[in-house]
């Protein structure tokens, strides 16, 4: 049988690079292995597998078109990230994807965008970050709300200080809880949000962080009048296979990690079940 | 259509044995002879074993497609180096007097597993090495439904040769090629006698159309049915369409050379608590009424969007399963009043 | 069974008391039979149950719980619940199939490196016989 | 007498609800097929649903589990009203004794209970010829009069069966019978005394049993799961009747049961203050090991 019959192998790739990006969080670096292809798209998501534990899914915080390299950033939880941080550079993890639907960038074009993302869930934002400042004439303004509970929890902040100085590009900042460094806003998303208040004029906002989280942001917007058709938002859920047939990632009639996990607001509102 | 009787029914059998495993209804005794049985589909070693008069198995014969538990892959781990062996299934099996309503369960999970893309290797392996001998039933068993949900106790839709119990023997249609292949070996005759027309009388339970549940989505029904629900699996692993799994390694061996682990795949149920938890304990479905409602919109309202088709053929053995009376005909009924009460309600609103 | 038959034996060893006899049976080299693989806990009481029964599925032959002599627990009474508990789980065990012979719970202090010796040799030779424990265990495919 | 019992029953159900004591009754109603099953009454005029008969054998302390936190945060824990049979109240002493409910939230209807049969016999129950408490320990109202039934003693005649077996013997009756069981947990759900927010049988981190449903985590559960219940099990024998694969559950139970009995003198449920002989010990004590 053609290995590319089943969906559920994975494929062997390197770690090629570990680096410590926030308290519990490291960026992992992934090859390939044989120039396996893989083509992905900014807000898609592959299961790596931890060999002798077993793998989970994670969205993708790399570009195609930066690096041939995949990045993941991951946050120790559960056995599976537990077992990944325990591996050292040279390490062989399994790799199967690219997994779920990908963010409209193309649809986008022309119109200014509000990234909001919280802990964790800046990950699958970092591509949408990455493609937009590679392609900065094809979009208007760039606003970055970035937000974590602490300071050591913030993540990709070797980044800031390019994004911020990129063209038509803003960046947010805020914690949850300050600590003795910190001079920086402290406060809820939502409460930054409402300060910064970027126009709903001809602009996207595109959401990712912890449910509880996502949830508010959506009131604050749209007391920003954003209107459903300008809320973008990618959702986490517990998966064992990706491609719609364990039965684990519903909302509804809706699999995350196939009609999904990049969803319209008017989409999510129309799901049966909450997403929180 | 052929005639043939038992004995030669059960030579055939003995001789199918020699070249594929042959799974049949069997009875299990249990308790150390305290006299209480259960019927079940195993792998015979002989036709002496089967037992060809009953009514439903306790388990569906899904287990012989997606099993309880299978390895994924076999995978060595030698310092940096991984290698992984598919163990992908390789034996022909014979299933033999499966029932109409569990071959159309197969039917079911074929939408979800192969149909619906990307396929499934294992279990589209498996139902390719297997022949479905089907065998009708004469009429509805008690908690069965399958005629209110478009079955039939004799309908030879989704097997490969069917057999109707007749006197003097049974009479043996082919369905499929595959069919034709494996009676080969049969001792029968060829006879114009009809297939017999099972009486289809059962229960009358109203299945509302898919289209129509979303609107009792939050209604407080569901609070109230799940009250007595226990929260266990047992509905879920004995349906024949539920196909929830989960997905772990296991390290089976070390060695100087190495580890030897195993990707294994596992039945799951939908029904259990930390079904849907995330790693840091989000839980999108945290009650039992969540669960169970889930349960059932999956059933009659979630499968027929996603792939085509309500996923339950109406055997009953989640209603005979239950351990506290949670009955899915009275479910289907009672769902049906409240969605004609709701629209009298919203008629008269406007 | 043959007479060659080795078992594999996992110890639960006190911290405080049978951990450090069995250093001290190293230390004054005495010989003990290799048979028996050291597990440290931090007291006898903090073997769960659960330990034992995942060292007999895991290919153990025999399981001794080794603690402080009643009355001098470090934390006061973990060998006292651990007492209690065994004294049930060996019965209980060899009502399910894993004969009571194949699990052992006995006190050996930091000073017994004899006895700890002495103990380990014991019940090597009492699950010899017994031949290897493979109950309850997942078929070959 | 079942006929008065039922009577009492929906009359002292019906004042409950329509004085505001309580916010639901769970009690036993019939099925459309006829099979009793747990009932849950919230209005007055419900409680004619309610029934009792000797087949009412669930053991509803089950359920007091959902109803230990608000329905919605912030709110009081409400008060429910539940049917109980002696062995069902003994349930509820280990459940108060381990401080899972709170006395004064459940109102416990009592019940002089004759046994339950056999699943469609006029037999009793083997527990039930055995039982020596006709009239739960304690109760808010008690329901019908101490039946007249002389209970057979115990003489634990299905342990001691198996106990004569050789230990191979055993152990390849508990390979056939764990081998039939699917890990549906009907006989942990159904159990009041297993109420871990996170059974050992389904903790990832530690892995102590996994995912597969085959022989080894299979008897590692069962044993682990009777285990657990040592000194805490009441011998419903909820877990057994909930059984799809008909294991007999009771046996282990009963084998601890009487071990628990021999070792420490101890029976389960018996009073909310005695704690179960694996929470205490002796210091003095003598025991066999």
């Amino acid at each position: 049988m053609n290995e590319r019959d089943n969906p559920l192998r994975p494929y062997p790739g390197r770690l090629v690079g570990i680096k410590n990006i926030a308290q519990d969080i490291k960026l992992f670096q992934i090859e390939l292995k044989d120039g396996q292809p893989f083509d992905y798209r900014p807000g898609q998501f592959a299961f790596l597998s931890a060999f002798g534990v077993g793998e989970a899914p994670f969205g993708l915080a790399s570009t195609a078109e930066r690096s041939p390299v995949l990045e993941f950033a991951i946050n120790r939880i559960g056995t599976v990230t537990d077992a990944l941080h325990s591996l050292e550079p040279g390490a062989v993890v399994g790799v199967r994807g690219p997994l779920g639907n990908w963010f409209p960038l193309e649809e986008i074009k022309g119109r200014n965008v509000v990234v909001l993302g919280g802990g964790i869930g800046g990950a699958p934002l970092r591509p949408v970050i990455h493609s937009i400042l590679d392609h900065r004439d094809d979009y208007g303004k760039l606003t970055i709300l970035w937000a974590a509970r602490t300071p050591s929890l913030l993540i990709f902040t070797d980044e800031y200080e390019q994004w911020a100085a990129a063209p038509d590009t803003e960046l947010h900042v805020t914690v949850d809880e300050g600590d003795e460094r910190w001079s920086g806003h402290v406060g809820l998303i939502t409460q930054l949000l409402e300060r910064v208040a970027p126009s709903p004029e001809n602009a996207v906002a595109i959401i990712c962080g912890p449910p509880i989280m996502i949830k508010f942001t959506l009131l604050t917007l749209e007391k920003l009048k954003f209107q459903p058709q300008q809320m973008l938002m990618t959702l986490e859920a517990k998966m064992k296979c990706g491609i719609g047939k364990c039965g684990r990632c519903n909302m509804g009639e809706k699999f995350v990690c196939v009609h999904g996990p990049v969803f319209w607001y008017t989409e999510v509102a129309r799901f049966l079940e909450s997403f929180v | 259509m052929k005639l043939t009787s038992r004995e030669q029914l059960a030579a055939w059998l003995d001789a199918l044995m020699e070249r594929a495993t042959v799974i049949a209804p069997r009875q299990v005794e249990c308790g150390g002879g305290s006299g209480t049985h259960l019927l079940l589909y195993q792998p015979v070693a002989s036709s002496a074993e089967v037992v060809f008069d009953f009514q439903r198995t306790a388990m569906s014969p899904k287990g012989y497609f997606l099993p309880s538990t299978e390895v994924l892959f076999e995978i060595e781990k030698r310092s940096n180096e991984v290698t992984l062996d598919e163990a992908l299934p390789q034996d022909e099996q014979v299933l033999f007097a499966i029932r109409p309503c569990d071959a159309r369960g197969l039917r079911v999970l074929d939408a979800l597993l192969v149909e619906h893309e990307p396929a499934d290797a294992y279990y589209a392996q498996r139902r390719r090495n297997t022949t479905l001998v089907g065998l009708a039933c004469p009429h509805l068993w008690p908690e069965c439904f399958c005629t209110a949900i478009g079955g039939a106790p004799d309908d030879s839709a989704d097997v490969d040769i069917m057999l109707y119990e007749v006197d003097g023997g049974y009479l043996v249609s082919e369905i499929t090629e595959k069919g034709t292949a494996l009676l080969a070996g049969l001792n029968a005759e060829e006879t114009d006698q009809p297939a017999p027309v099972s009486d289809r009388s059962g229960p009358s339970v109203p299945v509302l159309a898919p289209e129509a549940w979303p609107a009792l989505f939050n209604e407080l029904y569901w609070a109230r049915l799940s009250d007595r629900c226990l929260s266990c699996h047992a509905c879920t692993y004995v349906c024949p369409t539920c196909r929830c799994f989960d997905v772990r390694d296991y390290t089976r061996a070390a060695g100087p050379n190495g580890i030897h682990i195993e990707r294994l795949r596992s039945w799951d149920s939908c029904m259990a608590a930390a079904y849907r938890r995330i790693a840091g304990g989000h839980n999108p479905r945290p009650s039992k009424m969540h669960r169970l409602r889930n349960r059932y919109y999956c059933k009659f309202n979630y499968c027929p969007q996603d792939f085509g088709a309500v996923a339950c053929v109406g055997c009953g053995r989640c209603i005979a399963v239950c351990p506290v009376g949670i009955d899915i005909t009275e479910m289907l009924g009672e769902v049906a009043a409240l969605a004609a009460t709701l629209e009298e309600r919203g008629k008269g609103k406007g | 069974m043959s007479d060659n038959f080795e078992p594999r034996i996992v110890g639960f060893l006190c911290n405080w008391c049978s951990y450090a006899g069995a250093d001290m049976t190293g230390t004054s080299r005495i010989p003990y039979p290799p048979n028996i693989r050291i597990i440290r806990v931090p007291c006898s009481g903090r073997v769960d149950p659960l330990f034992v029964l995942k060292a007999f599925q895991e290919g153990a032959d025999g399981v001794m719980v080794l603690g402080c002599h009643p009355g001098d627990c470090h934390y006061s009474e973990g060998n006292y619940h651990a007492r209690r508990r065994y004294a049930l789980m060996h019965r209980f065990l060899d009502f399910v199939g894993i004969e009571a012979d194949r699990l052992c719970i006995d006190w050996v202090s930091a000073a017994e490196g004899h006895r700890f010796a002495q103990v380990v040799a014991q019940f090597t030779a009492q699950v010899q016989p017994l031949g290897p424990w493979n109950g309850l265990q997942r078929r070959r495919r | 007498m079942s006929e008065s019992i039922q009577t009492a029953l929906r009359t002292r159900a019906r004042e409950l609800l329509e004085l505001g004591e309580v916010s639901c009754v769970i009690g036993y109603e019939r099925s459309p097929r006829g099979r009793v099953r747990p009932a849950f009454i919230y209005e007055p005029a419900d409680a004619d649903r309610l029934v009792w008969d000797n087949t009412c054998h669930h053991n509803l302390m089950v359920y007091l589990h959902d109803r230990k936190t608000p329905p919605r945060r912030g709110e009081e824990v409400p008060r429910v009203a539940v049917v109980a049979k002696p062995c069902d109240v003994r349930a509820l002493n280990v459940l108060l004794h381990e401080g899972q409910i709170a006395r004064e939230k459940v109102f416990v209807i009592g019940v002089a209970c004759a046994g339950m049969c056999e699943e469609g016999t006029e037999e009793l129950q083997a527990r039930c010829r055995r039982c020596r408490e006709r009239v739960p320990i304690f109760y808010d109202a008690l329901v019908g009069e101490p039946p007249k039934v002389t209970a057979v003693d115990e003489d634990w005649a299905d342990v001691v069966e198996l106990e004569g077996m050789s230990a191979a013997e055993r152990l390849a009756f508990w390979t056939r019978e764990f081998d039939r069981c699917i890990r549906c947990y009907a006989c942990r759900q159904a159990c009041p005394g297993c109420y871990c927010f996170e059974c050992m049988a389904e903790q990832v981190d530690p892995l102590w049993v996994g995912i597969a449903i085959e022989l080894p985590e299979k008897a590692f559960f069962h044993v682990m799961r009777a285990y657990h219940l040592a000194g805490r099990c009441v011998e419903c024998n909820a877990c057994e009747l909930a059984c799809p694969m008909h294991i007999p559950l009771s046996l282990l139970n009963r084998k601890i049961a009487k071990e628990v009995e021999a070792l420490f003198g101890y029976r389960a449920g018996g009073d909310p203050q005695t704690p179960p002989p694996l929470a205490t010990f002796r210091k003095d004590e003598e025991l066999p090991l």
